[in-house]
């Protein structure tokens, strides 16, 4: 049971990539690229979280209070910032191949071969 | 762990699953906001509000209406061109 | 003392600076800001390259210094050979700026800022001491990269080859975030040189040897390595030529530069008893990627996908030099970036010429077109001899200094694969100036459909090549040579390797403040006798693969392999499908290869 | 989707056997994130540590973080500039808003709504050294709140102010201004984005050193970047710059 959190950041993570390898269109590519990224940040919370121990904030606490790595959670802010920028990228990319290919499946995309 | 963290995790890992296997990017929007705010209850049961905060703003805003307008704005070029022909 | 902290800050600031006043400065003024805080970084960079010279130079940012041994800020760790790359970057970025000025496919001022933001992004990875701090500079310069390959949005390719590139990249620094959550989860820290010293605390096993495949999976997808390639092609080719300055030139070796910073500084502790398997894995690697980007190479009718798996294939070369794990590996490896650097973004800076001159890009359809241009072949011809590493280029030490070392190693054969690539990347170049510039070799029957020109030649060709445009290409021709004639640069670079490979000094340096003790300059390099005779045949190689790919086009003892060949490549271009869902399934089974090779290797 | 099989199923086992490797969740030591912690109140005087671990700390993270926003805005703004000729003409049939009993009290309540989301969005960027919250989330609540007004149909008053140029300066002021407060740490205390202001009485408003000040300025930042990013995937020609047509 430890070992949950582990195993859905794993899952996320291949789930999201199973899903882009097989998409047929390239807004719900975006998506699955995003479900990846999710797994990253359930990794490194789960990482950086102490058994019983408070959120390092010291508004409510007093500072002996065992508290979970802040640590983590500024890395996965990072993160999250990282996932919002990617995601406008691509999706403005994909707006952009709509109105050059008239299609959104990846299949149908054809300007570049060998 | 304590028993809501393992019910969030589950939610978690079957919301991505969903997400990925809705295959029209509309309704895929909607669970990815859903799925958007599963992960943000599950950061908070993990102490990491600010985290959790950054992921409701993001996950299930900012994202899902970023999909829809992308959606709208292809949507829309293909009326259009459909009313050209 | 605020050397390396500026080197980033400045083009920041240029780029915050030019989007705040966006609309009041103009073409030039967006222009004249984006090369001034070039050139200022330049000179930051050359600055810390003379005063790092054998040393280290730490930087704690928010004045945190570590406290009983245990880091608390984010630390810059500047090492000659960090400092060098950031250097050849910046020096390249003045080049591209330079190429663009009169270049009409880009657009003030957003151009310039991205090319800021991309310059900031591969200093601060260049002259980083903590993992995390290095992925997000890492992301800065994939971020600018992907809008940069898209920058032609109005071409189908552009948008395909930028979608491609993103989608790809971004898993790569996904596996490397992950990466990353392991070893902060066996380590709780993310300082590199604190991280070497509680991994080697700590017994090997399987989070170790993964979390070192995931961040090395992570950093060989930016560097392209086999199987993890596919995106190059389709972004070089559609990203504007001064971009692929350099993308080319330096963004492709900064994921080896990666690769072989933490190996040293933080893995090597913990997994240096198996260094000699890992040895294997990375040079067959190497070889792969070395081999199919030749072929690739030679196979291209677009100039730019040209270039591009000549790209390709140097990475490979080069991460055979890095996966010698050696310091003379790592020393031969950096004189030939450095010096291939140049070679290909003279290249590029050339195809620009020649984009600007005859608005086409396609081998073929340029046939005898470039008669009138002798100077713009003259240019292609030095670059076809770097690739060729033929004295005195300094990409000719670097061969040689890898080809001792592959034989010291007990790798002797894989200088074949060395000659081969120079061999195939010179003579795909020879055969274009011969049909380009010479009119040799028969016309096209058929001008393949999707490679076709960049914009049609109607559009008024212009009739002369600005010097602006011309001379970055010769100075950095010129560079490439000084690299090889310069008494003096093989003690630096050897100096220099030997302290890169040093990660118990770097941590003590970084951790302790203990400036490491001064190497004795290593000892100046000359190429013994066959390196001349390897040259030789290279040269050969590609002169023979040039001619025959004009003048014998199928003799009848040549049809049946021929054939096969030709089946063998359509397969392998077929790979190269510019479909992103067949790009990604490679790139897993890329990591699972490279993950179980590790696995097999370092247990 | 063979190879993809292949590569899945290498891909998890060795994930599996990297991450066994990781300390039973719940278990974690992490000297450094505990260090960091325990460093926040007396050093810093602000309560927050995930905020002064972000802003202080670990502050080069963050700066790079705010030019990644930075840099997305200015490519989303790049790969659509070849858009906006056509949404005229798309937008075109689109027939013209006339305001509905509906929509007037639609507008009346979104625009209603838009000042106490403003000062949400205000309270959360401020109060990021103290409480959970901070520039980021703050400035993407402010970013809803000129959305509201938007989306209320009162499109007339932003168009006045010229958003999307207006915007774009915010997002390169906000993060010039992150670049230059860690220029004056070089000036006035010794290193880039050291501290160099009196930290204050801990739960104070004005506390935390520099770390209130980094926050406002990532606050604008992301404003003004996520605006222009969802102006620009908005289609609308409300958000007109000066030299479009």
């Amino acid at each position: 049971m430890s070992f949950l959190p582990y195993a859905v950041a794993a899952w996320l993570f291949l789930v999201g990539l199973y899903g882009i390898v097989t998409s047929r269109n390239l807004i719900h590519l975006v998506v699955c690229l995003t479900v990846v990224q999710s797994s990253t940040y359930v990794l490194l919370l789960a990482v950086g979280y102490r058994e019983g121990a408070s959120a390092p904030i010291y508004a409510d606490i007093p500072t002996s209070r065992p508290v979970v790595d802040p640590v983590v959670a500024t890395l996965t802010l990072t993160d999250v910032v990282v996932e919002a920028t990617v995601a406008a990228l691509l999706l403005s990319l994909a707006v952009q191949a709509h109105r050059r290919f008239g299609t959104l499946d990846p299949d149908e995309l054809g300007a570049l071969r060998g | 762990m304590t028993g809501i963290q393992a019910v969030a995790l589950v939610v978690v890992a079957l919301g991505g699953t969903a997400v990925v296997l809705a295959r029209d990017p509309a309704r895929q929007a909607l669970v990815a906001g859903i799925f958007g705010f599963s992960l943000a209850i599950l950061f908070l049961t993990f102490q990491a509000p600010d985290v959790a905060l950054s992921q409701i703003v993001v996950g299930a805003v900012a994202l899902p209406a970023m999909i829809i307008y992308a959606l709208r704005k292809v949507q829309r070029r293909e009326q259009v061109e459909r009313g050209e022909r | 003392m605020e050397t390396a902290p500026l080197a980033v800050a400045i083009p920041l600031l240029g780029a915050g600076g030019l989007a705040a006043v966006a609309t009041r400065l103009g073409r030039a003024g967006a222009e004249a800001v984006a090369l001034a805080a070039a050139v200022a970084v330049t000179a930051l960079c050359v600055a810390l390259l003379v005063r790092t010279g054998s040393g280290l130079e730490v930087y704690w940012f928010g004045g945190w210094e570590p406290r009983a041994g245990t880091a608390i800020g984010v630390s810059f760790a500047v090492d000659a050979i960090g400092a060098g790359l950031a250097t050849l970057v910046s020096a390249l970025m003045i080049a591209a700026l330079v190429v663009m000025w009169r270049y009409r496919e880009t657009e003030a001022p957003h151009f310039q800022i991205l090319m800021l933001l991309f310059l900031a992004g591969m200093v601060g990875f260049c002259l980083s001491g903590d993992l995390f701090n290095l992925f997000v500079f890492f992301e800065l310069m994939s971020v600018a990269a992907f809008a940069l390959a898209g920058f032609k949005v109005e071409e189908d390719e552009a948008v395909e080859g930028s979608l491609n590139f993103a989608v790809t990249n971004t898993i790569g620094s996904f596996l490397v975030l992950t990466g990353i959550a392991l070893v902060y989860g066996r380590t709780g820290t993310l300082n590199l040189a604190q991280m070497g010293g509680a991994l080697e605390a700590h017994s090997v096993d399987g989070l170790v040897v993964m979390a070192f495949a995931l961040l090395a999976a992570g950093f060989l997808v930016k560097a392209a390595v086999v199987p993890f390639h596919f995106w190059l092609a389709d972004a070089y080719a559609v990203a504007p030529t001064p971009v692929c300055l350099l993308f080319a030139g330096a963004m492709s070796e900064l994921g080896l530069y990666a690769v072989a910073r933490i190996w040293f500084d933080c893995f090597a502790g913990a997994l240096g008893p198996e260094a000699d398997s890992l040895r294997l894995v990375l040079i067959v690697a190497g070889s792969l990627t070395a081999l199919l980007g030749a072929g690739m190479c030679f196979a291209q009718d677009h100039l730019k996908r040209l270039l591009a798996f000549a790209t390709i294939a140097y990475v490979g070369v080069f991460l055979i030099g890095l996966g010698l794990l050696t310091a003379e590996g790592i020393a031969g490896a950096a004189i030939y970036v450095v010096a291939d650097g140049l070679g290909k973004a003279a290249l590029f800076a050339t195809v620009a010429i020649i984009q600007h001159r005859r608005r086409r890009v396609s081998e073929l359809a340029l046939r005898g077109k470039g008669r009138a241009l002798p100077f713009t072949g003259a240019l292609l011809a030095l670059g076809a001899l770097s690739f060729a590493a033929l004295p005195p280029f300094g990409t000719f030490l670097g061969t040689s200094m890898l080809e001792d070392e592959l034989v010291a190693t007990g790798y002797g054969a894989v200088i074949a694969v060395l000659i081969a690539t120079s061999a195939l990347t010179a003579g795909a170049v020879l055969r274009v100036i011969a049909r380009v510039f010479l009119g040799w070799g028969p016309a096209a029957d058929r001008p393949r459909a999707t490679e076709e020109e960049t914009k049609p030649e109607e559009e008024g060709a212009p009739d002369s090549t600005p010097a602006i445009m011309f001379v970055p290409a010769a100075l950095l021709l010129a560079a490439a040579l000084a690299i090889g004639l310069i008494p003096g640069t093989t003690e630096a670079f050897r100096t220099a390797a030997e302290r890169f490979v040093d990660g118990p000094a770097y941590g003590r340096a970084v951790l302790d403040g203990v400036s490491p003790t001064g190497l004795a300059t290593a000892s100046s390099y000359s190429a013994p006798a066959h390196s001349y005779l390897y040259a030789a045949l290279g040269l050969l190689g590609a002169a023979c693969a040039a001619a025959i790919s004009l003048f014998v086009p199928g003799g009848r003892w040549l049809r049946t392999p021929a054939r096969l060949l030709g089946s063998a490549g359509t397969a392998l271009r077929g790979l190269h499908s510019g479909h992103v869902g067949d790009y990604v399934a490679w790139l897993v089974l890329g990591v699972a290869l490279l993950g179980g090779s590790f696995a097999l290797a370092l247990t | 989707m063979s190879v993809f099989g292949l590569g899945a199923a290498g891909t998890a086992a060795l994930l599996v056997w990297g991450l066994a490797g990781l300390p039973s969740f719940g278990d974690f030591e992490g000297a450094y994130g505990q260090l960091l912690a325990h460093l926040t109140v007396p050093e810093r005087h602000a309560t927050s540590a995930v905020a002064v671990s972000t802003f202080d700390f670990r502050g080069l993270d963050t700066l790079g973080e705010e030019f990644i926003l930075f840099t997305a805005a200015v490519g989303v703004l790049v790969l659509l500039r070849g858009q906006r000729a056509d949404e005229t003409v798309a937008a075109e049939p689109m027939h013209p808003r006339r305001p509905t009993a509906d929509s007037r009290t639609l507008r009346s309540i979104a625009t209603a709504l838009a000042a106490p989301v403003l000062v949400l969005g205000a309270y959360v960027v401020s109060h990021g050294h103290l409480t959970p919250g901070g520039g980021f989330q703050g400035g993407v609540i402010l970013m809803t709140a000129f959305l509201l007004v938007y989306l209320a149909g009162s499109h007339l008053h932003l168009a006045a102010i010229r958003p999307l140029s207006a915007m774009e300066g915010a997002e390169g002021v906000g993060a010039a201004g992150f670049a230059l407060i860690g220029v004056g740490g070089i000036i006035l205390a010794g290193a880039f984005l050291e501290n160099f202001l009196g930290f204050g009485t801990t739960g104070n408003l004005v506390s935390g050193g520099v770390v209130p000040l980094l926050n406002v300025s990532v606050g604008i930042e992301v404003m003004g970047a996520i605006l222009v990013i969802v102006g620009e995937l908005l289609d609308q020609r409300f958000l007109v710059r000066k030299g479009d047509r």
